[in-house]
């Protein structure tokens, strides 16, 4: 059982008291900053936000269900070196997960950084997330956060969870230093800490924190909002399926497709420094054009975009951890993320995979196991 | 490269062949390999699965190092190097001369189709009446007259099996390239005169012969027969022995008195088989038994008259000869079979079983079915030593491959036969003495549910009522039990292959006792001759990887022979052509196709085909050529593309794989990179149509080929390719007898070797070891060895010396080494061979240590020599196997302890007979002829005792004050307790290496689980590590005799050659490399390049690829997602071109 | 349990021991497979097999060798010597072991012993077996008088075809009695 | 031809038919059969088991007797356990000398002496090997055609002297079938022990064999036999092992020389197939119907 505690909030204010828990781990001498979401000032954008001054954490909106891009890749770029200090960073549990798929892939590590995960009620797209906000921008968390922790996916006429988080099964972030739980908690009085790893036992150990037992309706709050999601993921992959089990079917699922590559530069675990559709590969000769129209008496232009998703799913289903960033980016709005999400469920299921669950675990393509596939290369065990 | 001045030869084109041909061939020899079969591969090509993966993998032995020497092609379809020269159909008639200078006679046997000209079209085979058991499947299915001998073979060319061809004629009116013909015409001139007094015998042959065109005479007596050849001229005499008044032998001798060429054959009943077998020695060619089907008597006197009809011996000159002449299955049918071999269709050899469950087999399905009945098999067994280990076949010897293949073969029969299928193997030793055998076989019993049965069955009979097999062996208390089973597999053993001995006359080499080759004393691939030696199961049973480690070691001495001789001095220097730079030119394809003379299907147009092409931009022209099959069409071909205009070339032809070396040589003369260039099938059978049929089909698939092929070639990026420096010294670790001799055998090919040993001399186990159990004295050995090291000029021993640190790849080590007194010092080389050896593993088990009375194997022999042990004064010895061995986690056989015991056996009861000495064994493991002592120990007395590990001896000390041991144990046969009451109890403890994982490591090899030095294929590649340049040889590889040592280190000093006879290796074409402008840096291309060729450059953060290792197996490429690794030849733009085209 | 085997106090008659030398030397190189035992047609009778039998002679157990019957069940057919892996000789092994019994008149061979030297008294007395005065000349001596009970329907279909004769038992002409004496003169010699 | 005849013991008594047809039979075929002078027991089976020396003294008695009639000459012995006491002898003296003299001295009490010189020959060796088979069918009157053949051997004409035969398979017999117009039964028990020996010292378990034969028979008309032993083991026991195996054999278990008599149309004195125990009527039927002139 990892360690735990419960967090007091004052004033029943939960803003308030996650920045003192921040303010804390920044006075901690090993942690030289923070990086958490925080609301912009000028605007009502939250953007992750890498601080050292212990007063601009007041700004801290972890909770914030806006979501403009996976945080991994901001870590990614904190870490793909040593920077030598260490970096406290809240993180959602998708972010998380997009991590330790990147520190597979060497595009990153986890030793320079303190993981604080957070429960993940869900995110809003960009444009939800700003109808939401309205205009009181200021009380969007609180909002938000009290119909979701309702069992809520639909928060206003026209504002409801994306289908991203509607089917994600990991609300809880397993893989981080320490959590901070809201489910199942009185967030007008405690919020959960838990330790899920030696460096962050040893974190709360420092910081003075009274071990506590997480109180008893946590697991069963997690339970429910788990099952919940299994569910409606079961009923939105047979959605899909159904819309995509022929390459005609695929073709015009994703026949919006322009050819921006938005959803490859959004999706956090597509790590290639420059991606092979932005390559000579693909920069056709005008008349081999032409030639192809004339095979076959028209071709759809921009050519190669359903050969372009197919090669994403080629290359990244197995690290997709399902965080919806791809729909969010898609100016068509073609429904990606449960497209990716479908078809990794399948790929990490064939190879007994699961992205971002362990960094123990090599990623499917580069190991090879004699055994596996054996109805794919004919031989029976 | 530049070819050596010696040429080797190379008898037999099985796996030793192979690997001997492809050895001798990369080392720079020029090579002639030779067959009698009509194909190489030998008993492989028939066998799909190797354990321990239960797959082929013989490509494995492709070359690593100048790749483009050869094709990389499946080496069990066929094999093609620009160094060898392949004749098949041809044997060996006699070699003349001396080791240097060799004058070898080859006799090629009658080809009734011109395999030059022969397209593969089957269209013979269809028209063909006749269907005679096929032996490939090891007569499981039928083929006809006209056939291809191995269905998978390139090129497959068909041959006729003269024996069931009737003459008819019908496939020379359907070959459409008239490559066939028959020598019925002369038939008549070849006069048969038939001798037997019994008329209907006589009189039915002469009707048999008449019908096959040939020129009959018969007579009644031997009286008659002897006047009759002097009046008339007889090319062929069948000939009765048992006759009244002068017989048959009487007959012969005069008659071969007079004419000596006529050619004799016996026809002989039962009782008189031995009175034939002589008279063959009397120069009978053969003999018929009776009674005898009219088939079988065409079918020898057919073969007699063609192979002197079209047999014409041509000589050629050899520096040094390999035999790899291979053994053979053992054939149950000629014994007593009283497995019902042949009479129950369920009985099986091991090798029909390998055809049945195989994709091209007689079912084709490769599901375990009986052949009776077609049913599944649910319950089968495999009876061991079949043919081996059996005096009543001749055969005192163990054969040593079929414990193994039988464990592979009831897991592989769990793959293709029901779930719940059981299988038992019924054996009397489990031999598993190779490194991985006792867990593989651990394996099929706990995992794959395999029964092992110790028991020899004696009978296999079928239920007439059920159809099942009963098989009947000596269960608990040695009484009957009979269990029924659908399927019998008899795991025969090897016999000498047949004409061994007409091989051994004509080469003037020994054979031993067996009838295999004689090897030296310890030095098995060395033959009586000079010059002459021999790889692989020609000189005594072998597996897999014996085979190849001795074909190595042969080719090794051979080239050593070559060498002393002055012939293997030519250096291969850079000897690339100055090939043009087209680089910075628009790609111009010049196409050539074949017409193939005219016979190409209806419908096909190949101007129109020509015409289409040509309008292609990059398409510079398209020409045709008759048949380039042919010299003169070669030649044409040569012509035409003499004039310029071009830089890329295309040929369309059939069969592409053959014209590797052609094309490479083409490129030489018109000094165009032969990556330039390239061969498009649009001809073979194996070229596909597609679905449809009909010229239009045809035509739209050639042009679907060459235009495949026009946008490969043009977009070839022929980029020069960077060549690695190799310096030319070698550095082997560990002075033992094998590290010694590897250290020689490159001294002596010219090269610098460094040795270093951590001890004081050089010599590692000789040191204390005496004898061996054949009686070869190890001191001599040792002694001899060692002067040699000492007196060679090239070999640098340091001794009390380590290996502090190394780093490099092949061709260039820098190896810090630590000597006692003088201090490090940092060695170049080029390769390094790893030969730290072995020892005996200490134990603590069977009361070892609580009295003087136990001791260890190599304290006995230390005690014997030291005259410490008086055998006259003992009463019992008892020995104890497998101590703390063949059990985790020590879990394998050490291979030597049961010979030891076997030699103290046979010393102890030589000095006094008297003696009781008490065997306790798991498995005696006594491989090959080593059987022969196993049988001389018992026949001395000795008891041989089994335990299992769940009921060990115990030992505990004898009465209070005496100076004996009591070892209880439990007698399975007898079903009861023994206590052994010894004066001595020696403990056999086996072998551990003496490898530190650090110094494996520090040339980037590996050790194995149990420490030994990982090779990179236990089978294909035994003494390479997976990274090139590194090899192991000896006790460092795993367990094996003093004669096993020395060949490993012959093998690997082999490998070692191939790299240090060239001053620089250069790339294939084909190796990947990295983009470094796309590359993250994630590393997973490292992680899956299976040959170690990529590193990251700690410095620069970059992914490094070295050009040498690599193996172009794309296996980076198709891992990195964006290209940013990529297969020289193989970008993805040129790959979508060209699937684009196919899908046109 | 005591050990069935004990090389220290194993066969304490070694008198035995030596007898069956010779067969222990036809054997020395069985490698206890088990073919002799499993071609035997007769070893399903057999008390323990021939495998079984040949180890304890391996392993000195003189004693337990006369408590089986097996080798007086062999029937001389020779297929364990044909079939025999090592080449042994085991049928003559066997025929060596029922002459150690005979020799030493061991009481469970009785009816073998008895049958054979009935046998060969009536060669003895006659040269030629008169198979009506052997098979009474082994009643008698086997002094049971069930046993000739079993023959007699046979005695009768055969008496019934004349192939054999009633004859009692006489002192007759003791036509090879010379070389039986000789015969016995030098196996006692040696 | 002309050979030195040695019936044996069983040939005068419970195998008379065997000698009686074996003689008319080589009369027939122009052969001349000698009767061996004074001739004795072999010594069976059970010499051995009394004693080694005699086992060989025996046998070999009657081999310097048949040297005394003509140095040089093959002896012919239908019965297979004779045959093989005197072929033992034959063998065993060839390279064992000590073996030779320990014999002769043996023999002396006899006055006579055993040099080496005459060969044992089988009567199924001599008709399949000295007997050409153009000979035997031109002899054969009658076909017995529609008569499927059982050969059996038996162990001692096959073992361990595999002089005329293949001691696992044998085959000699099937040309001998086939040329007096029958057809061979297909089994593969023509050299199984039949367990004569046993069956006085241990009859159940030669009754077991017996059945087991008798089993595999089943379907052939006859079997027929080279061996007076087993004839009369196969023969006489068929009752028991019927009971034994709760079930009923009856098949006629002829000798070769009776079953080439009647192809060969020889009368019933020669052949006295009224001496075997075993003729079911349905075989003799069956002659009856299909003994017709070749």
């Amino acid at each position: 059982m990892a360690k735990t505690a419960l967090y007091d909030i004052a004033d029943k204010n939960l803003q308030g008291a996650l920045a003192s828990f921040l303010q804390s781990l920044l006075a901690d001498d090993n942690i030289s900053a923070v990086m958490v979401p925080m609301r912009q000032s000028g605007n009502d954008t939250v953007m992750q936000t890498l601080v050292t001054d212990p007063e601009q954490l007041s700004a801290a909106d972890p909770f914030s269900p806006a979501f403009p891009m996976n945080a991994a890749r901001l870590v990614s770029r904190l870490t793909k070196r040593s920077p030598g200090e260490t970096v406290a960073t809240v993180l959602r549990p998708c972010e998380i997960r997009a991590h330790i798929e990147l520190v597979k892939l060497k595009q990153g590590q986890v030793d320079d950084i303190i993981i604080i995960g957070i429960d993940c009620p869900g995110t809003l797209q960009n444009n939800d997330f700003r109808k939401l906000a309205g205009k009181d921008p200021e009380s969007t968390t609180d909002r938000f956060l009290t119909a979701a922790l309702d069992g809520k996916t639909q928060f206003d006429e026209a504002v409801e969870l994306p289908p991203a988080c509607k089917i994600c099964t990991h609300p809880v972030p397993e893989g981080a230093d320490i959590g901070i739980g809201i489910f199942g908690m009185d967030i007008k009085k405690q919020f959960l800490l838990s330790a899920g790893t030696e460096k962050g036992e040893g974190l709360l150990d420092r910081l003075g924190l009274n071990v506590q037992e997480p109180p008893d309706g946590r697991e069963e709050a997690v339970g429910s909002i788990v099952s919940a999601r299994e569910a409606s993921q079961g009923e939105v992959f047979a959605a899909v399926h159904e819309k995509t089990d022929t390459p005609e079917k695929l073709a015009e699922y994703l026949s919006g497709c322009i050819n921006c590559y938005n959803c490859r530069v959004a999706c956090p675990v597509c790590y290639c420094r420059e991606c092979v559709f932005v390559t000579d590969v693909f920069d056709h000769d005008p008349f081999q054009y032409l030639r192809w129209a004339k095979r076959r008496g028209k071709i759809r232009m921009p050519t190669d975009t359903v050969f372009y998703h197919l090669t994403r799913m080629a290359h990244m289903t197995t690290a997709c951890v399902g965080c919806g960033q791809c729909s969010n980016a898609c100016p068509n709005d073609i429904p990606l993320a449960e497209l990716f999400s479908m078809t990794a469920s399948h790929t990490q299921n064939a190879f007994d995979y699961e992205a971002g669950r362990s960094l123990e675990e090599d990623p499917p393509l580069a190991v090879f196991r004699e055994d596996e596939f054996a109805e794919v290369v004919e031989i029976k065990h | 490269m530049k070819p050596k001045i010696g040429r080797a030869l190379v008898v037999g084109g099985g796996i030793s062949g192979i690997r001997a041909a492809l050895d001798l061939a990369e080392t720079g020899y020029p090579v002639t390999l030779v067959d009698r079969a009509p194909h190489l591969g030998g008993v492989l090509s028939q066998l799909d699965n190797q354990f321990p993966t239960n797959h082929c993998g013989m490509c494995r032995m492709l070359p690593l190092v100048d790749r483009d020497a050869g094709a990389q092609y499946c080496l069990r379809k066929g094999l093609f190097h620009e160094n060898i020269d392949i004749r098949t159909s041809t044997q060996v008639v006699g070699i003349e001369g001396e080791a240097g200078n060799f004058t070898v006679r080859l006799k090629r046997q009658p080809g009734f189709v011109d395999p030059v000209a022969c397209i593969g079209c089957g269209r013979c085979a269809d028209a063909c009446s006749v269907s005679v058991a096929d032996d490939f499947n090891a007569g499981l299915s039928m083929r006809k007259a006209i056939y291809l001998p191995v269905p998978h073979m390139l090129p497959n060319t068909y041959v006729i099996d003269p024996a069931a061809c009737t003459r008819c004629g019908e496939c020379i009116n359907v070959c459409p390239t008239g490559a066939i013909r028959l020598y019925r015409e002369g038939r008549q001139d070849f006069s048969v005169l038939v001798v037997d007094d019994e008329y209907t015998v006589r009189d039915s042959i002469k009707e048999w012969l008449e019908e096959e065109g040939f020129s009959v005479e018969t007579v009644g007596s031997g009286e008659e027969a002897l006047d009759l050849i002097k009046q008339q001229s007889f090319r062929m005499m069948l000939l009765d022995i048992k006759m009244p008044g002068i017989d048959g032998v009487e007959v012969l001798k005069k008659a071969k008195d007079l004419f000596p060429d006529m050619t004799v054959v016996m026809m002989t009943a039962y009782a008189t088989v031995e009175t034939a077998v002589e008279a063959m020695k009397t120069g009978a060619m053969d003999y018929l038994m009776k009674p005898f089907d009219p088939e079988d008597l065409a079918g020898k006197v057919i073969g007699v008259y063609e192979a002197e009809e079209a047999a014409r011996a041509e000589e050629i000159e050899a520096g040094a000869v390999v035999f790899c002449g291979g053994s053979e299955g053992y054939d149950p049918s000629t014994g007593k079979n009283t497995f019902g071999y042949k009479v129950f269709s369920d009985v099986v050899t091991g090798l029909e079983f390998e055809r049945l469950i195989s994709g091209t087999g007689p079912g084709g399905g490769g599901a375990l079915l009986r052949p009776s009945n077609g049913e599944p098999v649910k319950k089968i067994a495999w009876i061991q030593c079949v043919g081996s280990r059996d005096l009543q076949t001749d055969s005192d010897y163990c054969s040593g491959v079929c414990c193994m293949y039988a464990i592979k073969e009831a897991m592989l029969a769990k793959e293709h036969g029901p779930e719940d299928l059981e299988s038992t193997i019924f054996y009397m030793d489990m031999r598993t003495v190779g490194k991985a055998f006792q867990r593989f076989r651990d394996a099929a019993e706990t995992d794959q549910g395999v029964r092992f049965v110790r028991g020899r069955v004696h009978t296999v009979y079928q239920d007439t009522h059920t159809g099942k097999l009963v098989v009947s062996y000596p269960g608990e208390k040695s009484r009957r039990i009979e269990e029924d089973y659908d399927m019998v597999v008899l795991s025969t053993g090897q016999k000498p292959s047949s004409g061994t001995d007409k091989l051994a006359e004509a080469a003037g080499i020994e054979l031993n006792p067996w009838g295999f080759v004689r090897g030296e004393p310890f030095l098995p691939a060395k033959t009586s001759r000079e010059g002459i030696f021999c790889g692989g199961s020609f000189s005594g049973p072998k597996d897999i990887a014996e085979s190849v480690i001795s074909a190595c070691s042969a080719s090794l001495l051979a080239s050593a022979t070559m060498h002393s001789a002055g012939k293997g001095i030519a250096v291969a220097g850079d000897d690339t052509p100055e090939y043009i730079d087209v680089s910075h030119q628009a790609p111009k394809v010049r196409v050539i196709l074949c017409e193939c003379g005219g016979s190409l299907p209806e419908g096909i147009d190949l101007r129109r085909l020509a015409a289409g092409l040509e309008a292609d931009p990059f398409v510079e022209s398209v020409s045709f050529v008759s048949r380039i099959c042919t010299e003169e069409g070669w030649e044409s071909l040569a012509e035409k593309v003499k004039t310029k205009g071009y830089n890329r070339l295309l040929v369309g032809a059939c069969t592409p794989y053959a014209y590797t070396r052609r094309i490479r040589e083409l490129g030489g003369e018109v000094m165009l990179d032969p990556s330039l260039m390239d061969v498009c099938d649009i001809r073979s059978p194996e070229f596909a149509y597609g679905e449809e049929t009909g010229g239009d089909a045809i035509e739209k698939a050639m042009r679907r080929s060459l235009s495949t092929g026009i946008s490969r070639l043009r977009s070839v990026d022929p980029l020069p390719k960077q060549t690695v420096p190799v310096t030319r010294s070698a550095l082997v670790v560990g002075g033992g007898i094998a590290g010694m001799t590897a250290a020689l055998a490159i001294a002596e090919h010219g090269y610098d070797v460094h040795l270093v040993e951590a001890s004081e001399h050089p010599g590692g186990n000789l040191g204390w070891l005496h004898s061996t159990v054949e009686g070869n004295d190890t001191a001599i050995l040792l002694e001899d060895t060692t002067q040699r090291i000492e007196k060679h000029p090239l070999v640098h021993v340091h001794t009390n010396t380590t290996v502090v640190s190394a780093f490099g790849e092949v061709g260039n080590f820098f190896t810090t080494i630590e000597t006692a007194d003088s201090g490090p010092q940092t060695i170049q080389h080029g390769v390094v061979l790893i030969a730290t050896g072995g020892r005996e593993a200490e134990t603590r088990s069977y009361g070892y240590g609580t009295s003087d009375a136990i001791v260890t194997q190599k304290e006995l022999e230390e005690k014997v020599a030291a005259k410490a042990i008086d055998y006259s004064a003992i009463e019992s010895v008892c020995m104890i196997q497998c101590v703390d061995s063949r059990e985790e986690p020590r879990n394998y056989c050490s291979r030597v302890c049961c010979p030891s015991t076997l030699k103290h056996i046979l010393q102890m009861k030589q000095q006094n007979p008297d003696i009781s000495v008490y065997i306790l064994y798991r498995d005696m493991m006594s491989p090959g002829f080593a059987e022969s002592w196993y049988t001389e120990a018992r026949k001395a007395g000795a008891v041989f005792i089994p335990y299992t590990t769940y009921a060990k001896p115990v030992v505990s000390q004898g009465e209070e004050g005496g100076s004996k041991v009591v070892i209880s144990t439990r007698e399975p046969l007898l079903d009861a307790d023994v206590q052994i009451h010894a004066d001595l109890l020696v403990l056999a403890t086996g072998i551990v290496p003496n490898l530190p994982e650090e110094l494996a490591g520090a040339f980037g090899a590996e050790c194995d689980e149990d420490g030994f030095f990982r090779e990179a294929e236990s089978k294909w590649r035994p003494v390479d590590s997976l990274k090139e340049g590194v090899f192991g040889c000896g006790i460092a590889l795993g367990p094996g005799s003093i004669e096993g040592s020395v060949a490993t280190a012959g093998a690997a000093a082999q490998r070692a050659l191939r790299i240090l006879s060239k001053n620089a290796i250069s790339p294939a074409a084909v190796t990947a490399r990295v983009r470094h402008s796309l590359c993250v840096t994630c590393e997973r291309c490292i992680a899956v390049c299976p040959y170690g060729a990529r590193s990251i450059d700690p410095d620069t953060n970059r992914v490094l690829v070295n050009a040498v290792m690599c193996q172009g197996c794309g296996n980076c490429a198709s891992e990195c997602p964006n290209s940013a690794s990529v297969l020289d030849g193989f970008f993805d733009g040129r790959m979508l071109d060209m699937i684009d085209m196919v899908m046109e | 349990m005591e050990p069935a085997v004990d090389t220290q106090t194993a066969a304490p008659d070694r008198s035995l021991i030596k007898k069956l030398a010779p067969a222990r030397k036809q054997l020395l190189a069985c490698i206890q497979c088990g073919t002799c035992s499993g071609s035997c047609p007769n070893a399903d009778a057999m008390d323990v097999s021939p495998r079984y039998l040949w180890r304890l002679l391996l392993t000195d157990n003189a004693e337990e060798i006369f408590k089986t019957r097996t080798f007086a069940l062999c029937s001389t057919c020779y297929t364990c010597t044909l079939r025999c892996p090592r080449g042994l000789q085991i049928t003559d092994a066997m025929s060596l072991l029922k002459q150690v019994a005979a020799s030493e008149n061991l009481p469970l061979y009785k009816r073998s012993i008895r049958f054979y030297q009935s046998f060969m008294e009536s060669v003895r007395r006659h040269g030629r077996v008169r198979e009506m005065e052997f098979m009474t000349l082994y009643f008698m001596s086997m002094k049971n008088p069930v046993i000739p009970l079993k023959f007699t329907p046979l005695g009768m279909r055969l008496m019934a075809k004349r192939k054999v004769s009633v004859e009692i038992p006489s002192k007759g002409t003791q036509k090879l009695d010379a070389m039986f004496r000789k015969a016995r003169e030098i196996e006692e010699q040696s | 031809m002309t050979y030195i005849y040695y019936p044996g013991c069983s040939l005068e008594g419970t195998a008379a038919e065997y000698s009686i047809s074996t003689m008319a039979l080589f009369e027939t075929l122009g052969i001349e059969l000698i009767e061996l002078d004074d001739w004795t027991c072999c010594g069976a089976t059970a010499a051995e088991g009394v004693s080694h020396l005699l086992s060989f003294a025996l046998p070999a008695r009657n081999l310097a007797m048949a040297e005394k009639m003509k140095a040089k000459s093959d002896i012919l012995v239908p019965c297979s356990a004779c045959y093989l006491n005197l072929k033992r002898v034959e063998q065993g003296i060839k390279d064992d000398h000590s073996l030779l003299r320990k014999i002769n001295q043996v023999l002396e009490a006899d006055d006579l002496v055993l040099k080496g010189t005459v060969r044992t020959r089988h009567l199924l060796d001599v008709l399949v090997n000295d007997v050409a088979l153009d000979d035997i069918a031109s002899k054969i009157v009658r076909s017995l055609e529609g008569f499927s053949i059982a050969p059996y051997y038996g162990c001692q004409c096959l073992r361990p002297y595999a002089v005329f035969d293949d001691p696992e398979a044998p085959r000699s017999m099937e040309s001998l079938i086939t040329v007096a117009g029958a057809s061979v039964y297909p089994w593969d028990m023509g050299g199984r022990c039949c367990g004569a020996s046993l069956m006085s010292t241990a009859p159940e378990a030669g009754i077991e064999l017996v059945a087991a034969l008798l089993e595999g028979a089943q379907g052939a008309d006859a079997i027929v036999t080279v061996c007076p032993m087993c004839q009369m083991n196969l023969e006489a026991y068929q009752k028991k092992a019927s009971k034994q195996h709760h079930t009923h054999y009856e098949v006629p278990i002829l000798y070769l020389p009776q079953l080439l008599g009647l192809a060969m149309g020889l009368t019933d004195d020669q052949i006295r197939l009224d001496m075997n125990l075993c003729v079911p009527g349905s075989f003799r039927e069956k002659l009856a119907n299909t003994l017709q002139p070749a």
